[in-house]
């Protein structure tokens, strides 16, 4: 889904620079790889485009490996994230106890399709193959505050609290 | 060495070698597609499907990869099983990839029609990944397999003109089903959206490799001066003259 | 402190638990810090309760104690509170409930009525969790200290047994180990089932200067939970297996692979892994033996299918989570080449009472061939949803009727599904079956991981094999043919089949392609990736001639393909369906029956799932209003 | 005893049956392009036969990635069509232009002494190829032939 090539509108201007504490960090290792990108999509929401290629220096590998590991991991994404990230749990408990309306009133009300993000880059809508908090079906989470029992009529009441949050 | 049957065939063969191996070597064809001798096995494509007997138990492997180990191993290359083990494969390769003369031949062959569903672009990716591990094997990894499930595909990072690429080709040439193409004219060489200027020859003028692949082949630079054609003359003279000093 | 003999570690636990014992006469509350109970405010609770006892000039700890535990499993009933002494036991506790709590329970020992779990069918309260059928039935082994310790004190771990088993192990030759785990019978509890000391064995005897042990915790199955709440609520029994593990097999480096929606386990682990090391338990010369272990936990990128052995060490190796062709063991050549034993948690977290109880004793739990406990998450459309550790061998029946108190709102049990993706969707004729590794996989499921997913009349089958083929789709990695382009193909025959557009045959190409695709994908995943469709049409195949010859969903699930119509001998107007319907389609007077205006209706299901009387039915589109 | 392909250039004719010889056995076809041995005509009648010297040091078998060049038990370097994956590195590396690529093959291809038995010896009138046992003496002239070619590269190379 992010194999596509994006802008760097996010990039900070001196990247090498401000990645410098991350590759101090980290052992010029490959096996170090998945947790460096998961380090700078921690930081930056997602993996700016020149951070591949530092990334791909500093551990000593090809950048089309960063980019291959960069595409294949969903927790990764090559394009900006927004400042708050709404996963809708898809999980089998989620689905039968009517996840794919929670997800469609959240779509309508942040006027995004799953995978986008708002204009203001406040909020990016995600779904997720299962949180694990079954028992709460259905599930979403805003930056890893988990709320269970969701409905769609519950949809506008969450969007409101978490847009007078700061980001976190 | 290890005695196995190979379609009720007696073959001898060096342990750890591959059924696939056994099976040549014994005059028993076996359909492949990513397997390339030069490169290393991955058992992907799914298609050198045989069955095999072992201790008692018959299992469906990929004769590719499935190391002969014991004496007494029993090869099928041609049960039900097998056959439509094959047939899934090609059908299910030739559905996106009606158009590869190489699924085509085998589709003629295994009686496989192929139905491109609705709404799917064919294509001439079969995503064997012979071109990536030929990049690798290469020493310049320009190429990896992005994304995953059905979008996986092959492509130099970001979809641009990859800067590890060498321009050799290799990629090109291991390709199957004739996906990749490369352009050379006027003095130049494109492959992957990236074009090369070739190096011109000295002697003969004539534009014959990148810069980068022989960097990469860590040719001498004088010896980078000369095509290998005039290396040859170059050398002949050279024998011309050391004779003429004997 | 580190402890640098087995002796100081013996004296140390004793130490703990005699404070433990000593302690009861402290006024205690242990609040649930699972993430479901986290999600409904449980951290306000416990604040709210250390505020009272402020309040009322109790001192903290030495009168009153207010504990953070793991997971207690009964999730939906968040936040759960247990107080000391009586143990006794409060749902769905919130911040302004906690004054009357503390005034009353704590301070008077009274109960607070409204707080009590009510069974759903008898509706009689239960005052201690004992009483509740749903932790009555259980055997809770592997969760034993789960919802008992805060998971981030080692000495809490310590003074209910943490660790026991390590020093045991110390006193044992490595391969008395081996032997004993082989003798337990000990399964695999990830899904596969494979005989874990048998793989201890073989990476043990397998040539090689650097062995591994590793724990996977990348619980992938969408509707499972407890690996979760078993890092999350003890993982200190993670560790203590997989030092043994090490020990025993020869390993002096492993690696807990987490998933990455787990942030909570991935804080308990990193805390225990510390506060291990602190203690000596772990890293140089543990116990003082001269045994050396390090543990590194390994985040995972969002990838089930790095759930697969393969596919998981290629992630730790720092690679796409793609899995190999395995013909030579992940034991002899696993992590980096090198022999690997990977274990799922659960798995992990029972060797240690195996060690310290011996292997008879082991399997004098579960069946003969399935000795043991598992953990399973039943979720779905059951009255008490959460995490259940049963002996093997108990019945489907037991798990869904006694454990999770039947089907919501009274409605008809359709089907079961276990394992997850991989597994399959049993009937009820199926309820009776024991459920063991050998059973669930001769019925077409499979264990799995341990998901259990209850579905009631108002689930379409169609639609669930639609479901998980979307999941695996999106998961597959795409490696091989078979699973890249054969569920590419099975979703579009399921999407055709769900949306009306079905054609004679769909069903059996559903089948055909199913086959072929278990019998040649490269690993675990794609192999079981059809049991979903397989199961719905060797248990269901009626629905699926519904869906392929009449485009018609009796479940009232797939959109269009059916009307909804309101029983008037049913209905007692009670507005339910009204309120929930959207488009308006409903009308009727309180106490009267209602009617569904086709005109309107967009069939979206809504008046379905309000009606708690079950008077509205899915009816084939050709029925009259 | 290994034997050594040793060329007299002073005694070649410029005939060219080498290359007969050579195409004929490798591809099927009388086409002196395609041969593994090929003769230099110079002005003044001097002609120079060439084929792979199956150096100590390859730089052709440095270069292949693939192990589908490699030496076998006769000391010869010898292309394994089934490995070659088409990169063209040996024919950049050799100093020397004695490997060649077929894009028709999409392999490369260069002289493996017939297996112990070269055509193009059988087929020369002048001795000016010859395959004999690597003696002392012959090792000798071969390797004088080597160090006369080296010292001529030097030269070149300034």
């Amino acid at each position: 889904m992010n194999s596509q090539a994006v802008s760097t509108a996010e990039a900070p201007e001196n990247l090498a620079f401000d990645l410098q504490d991350l590759f101090k960090a980290t052992p010029r290792h490959p096996r170090f790889l998945l947790p460096l990108l998961q380090d700078i999509q921690f930081r930056y929401r997602y993996l700016p485009r020149a951070s591949l290629k530092l990334v791909a220096e500093h551990l000593g590998i090809p950048e089309s490996r960063v980019y291959a590991v960069a595409t294949f991991y969903k927790a990764l994404s090559l394009t900006p994230r927004g400042e708050k990230t709404v996963k809708v749990c898809l999980g089998t408990a989620c689905h039968l106890r009517g996840a794919a309306s929670v997800l469609d009133a959240l779509s309508r009300n942040l006027g995004i399709p799953p995978g986008g993000t708002t204009h203001d880059m406040r909020f990016t809508l995600e779904t997720v193959n299962c949180l694990g908090a079954c028992a709460l079906a259905p599930v979403v989470t805003v930056n890893d505050r988990v709320y269970g029992q969701m409905t769609p009529g519950r949809v506008a009441e969450l969007i409101e609290k978490e847009s007078r949050h700061e980001a976190d | 060495m290890i005695e196995i049957t190979i379609d009720e065939k007696k073959v001898s063969v060096e342990t750890g070698t591959t059924v696939l191996e056994a099976a040549r070597s014994a005059g028993i064809e076996i359909p492949t597609l990513c397997a390339h001798e030069g490169l290393v096995r991955e058992g992907s494509c799914r298609l050198c499907s045989v069955e095999v007997t072992e201790r008692g138990k018959t299992k469906l492997v990929m004769s590719c990869m499935y190391p002969v180990t014991r004496e007494g191993l029993e090869v099928r290359t041609d049960t039900d099983r097998v056959r439509s083990a094959r047939r899934f494969v090609l059908q299910m390769l030739a559905d996106r990839n009606p158009k590869a003369p190489v699924l085509q031949a085998l589709c003629s062959r295994y009686g496989v029609v192929p139905n491109v569903p609705e709404n799917v672009e064919p294509e001439l990716c079969i995503r064997c990944g012979r071109c990536v591990r030929a990049c690798e094997t290469n020493g310049t990894s320009a190429l990896s397999f992005a994304g995953r499930g059905w979008e996986r595909e092959v492509t130099p990072p970001f979809h641009e003109a990859p800067g590890d690429c060498v321009g050799c080709l290799s990629c090109a040439e291991v390709c199957p089903t004739g996906r990749i193409t490369w352009e050379e004219k006027d003095g130049k060489r494109s492959i992957w959206g990236r074009t090369f200027d070739l190096v011109v020859c000295d002697r003969c003028r004539e534009a014959y490799a990148t810069a980068e692949q022989l960097r990469h082949a860590g040719t001498d630079p004088e010896t980078a001066r000369l095509c290998p054609r005039c290396r040859k003359t170059a050398q002949q003279e050279r024998i011309r003259l050391g004779n003429r000093g004997v | 402190m580190k402890l640098t003999s087995q002796k100081a570690f013996e004296e140390w636990q004793a130490l703990l638990s005699e404070r433990e014992k000593g302690a009861s006469g402290v006024r205690r509350v242990r609040i649930c810090a699972g993430t479901g109970c986290l999600a409904n405010g449980s951290a306000q609770v416990k604040a709210a309760f250390e505020a009272e006892a402020i309040r009322h000039g109790l001192s903290i700890p030495l009168e009153f104690a207010a504990e953070s535990t793991g997971c207690h499993g009964f999730c939906e009933r968040g936040p759960l509170v247990v107080l000391q002494p009586g143990e006794i036991f409060y749902e769905k506790v919130k911040p302004e409930d906690v004054r009357e709590i503390f005034e009353k329970t704590v301070l008077r020992g009274e109960i607070v009525p409204r707080l009590q779990y009510r069974d759903p069918n008898t509706k009689q309260p239960a005052r201690t969790s004992a009483e509740i059928p749903f932790y009555a039935r259980q055997h809770r082994l592997v969760l034993n200290r789960c919802g008992e310790v805060d998971p981030f004190e080692i000495e809490a771990a310590v003074s209910r047994g943490a660790y026991r088993g390590l020093a045991r192990a110390f006193s044992l030759e490595p391969e008395r180990i081996v032997s004993m785990i082989k003798d337990s019978g000990l399964r695999g509890r990830g899904g596969g089932g494979f005989p874990t000391g048998v793989k201890w064995e073989s990476a043990r005897k397998a040539p090689g200067r650097h062995r591994f042990v590793l724990a996977n915790g990348d619980e992938g199955d969408p509707g499972a939970f407890m690996d979760r709440s078993l890092m999350e609520g003890d993982p200190h029994s993670v560790l203590e297996g997989m030092i043994i593990g090490a020990y025993a097999v020869g390993a002096r480096k492993g690696f807990i692979y987490v998933r990455a929606e787990y942030p909570l386990a991935v804080k308990a682990l990193q805390q225990a892994i510390r506060q291990a090391k602190e203690r000596g338990l772990l890293g140089r010369d543990i116990l003082g033996t001269g045994f050396d272990f390090d543990l590194e936990i390994c985040r995972g990128g969002g990838a089930f299918v790095c759930g697969e052995s393969t596919a998981l060490m290629a992630s730790i190796e720092g690679r796409a989570g793609e899995p190999r062709v395995k013909y030579i063991r992940s034991t002899e050549r696993g992590l980096w080449n090198c022999p690997t034993v990977l274990n799922n948690v659960e798995t992990w977290a029972n060797v240690p009472h195996i060690v310290l109880n011996g292997p008879e004793w082991f399997r004098s739990m579960g069946t003969e061939k399935s000795p043991g406990t598992k953990i399973f998450s039943l979720v779905g459309k059951v009255k008490n949803s959460g995490l259940v550790e049963i002996p093997m061998g108990t019945t489907l029946r037991t798990m869904i009727e006694d454990i999770g108190g039947g089907v919501l709102k009274n409605r008809a049990f359709k089907a079961v599904q276990t394992g997850g993706p991989s597994g399959g969707c049993l009937p009820a004729d199926a309820l009776d079956l024991p459920v063991d590794f050998d059973a669930l996989t001769a019925s077409g499921s499979m264990m799995g991981s341990g998901g259990m997913i209850v579905m009631d009349e108002r689930t379409c089958m169609v639609d669930v094999a639609r479901y998980f083929v979307d999941f695996l789709a999106e998961e597959s990695c795409g490696k091989c043919t078979p699973c890249r382009e054969g569920l590419k193909a099975l979703q579009r025959l399921l999407h055709k089949l769900c949306s009306g557009r079905g054609e004679a045959g769909d069903g059996k190409r559903l089948g055909e392609i199913g086959s072929a695709l278990a019998d040649t994908a490269l690993c675990g995943l794609g192999q079981t990736a059809p049991n979903p469709v397989l199961s719905v049409l060797r248990y269901f195949p009626g629905e699926i001639a519904e869906h392929e010859a009449e485009h018609f969903c009796r479940a009232g699930v797939c959109k269009g393909m059916y009307w909804p119509r309101i029983d008037p001998a049913k209905c007692v107007g009670c507005g339910a369906c009204k309120k929930a319907c959207a488009a308006g389609a409903i009308r009727g007077e309180p106490r009267a029956a209602h009617v569904i205006e086709r005109a309107h209706c967009v069939t979206c299901g809504a008046c379905l799932e309000a009606c708690p009387f079950s008077a509205i039915t899915a009816v084939r589109r050709e029925e009259p209003e | 005893m290994e034997k050594v392909l040793l060329i007299s250039p002073e005694r070649c004719i410029g005939c060219g049956s080498c290359e007969m010889a050579c195409s004929i056995e490798k591809e099927g076809e009388f086409r002196p392009a395609v041969s593994r041995i090929s003769v230099h005509r110079f002005e003044g009648g001097q002609n120079v036969p060439m084929a792979c010297l199956q150096c100590e040091d390859a730089a052709c078998m440095a270069a292949c990635k693939t192990g589908a060049l490699s030496r076998n038990e006769d000391g010869v370097v010898a292309v394994d069509k089934a490995r070659c994956i088409g990169c063209r590195m040996c024919v950049m590396a050799c100093p020397f232009g004695n490997i060649s690529y077929s894009r028709v093959t999409k392999t490369a291809f260069k002289c493996d002494q017939c297996g112990g038995d070269p055509e193009c010896v059988k087929w020369c009138p002048t001795k000016a190829i010859e395959f004999l046992p690597a003696d002392t003496v012959n090792l000798q002239r071969k390797r004088a032939f080597s160090a006369t070619m080296a010292k001529a590269l030097e030269e070149v190379k300034g």
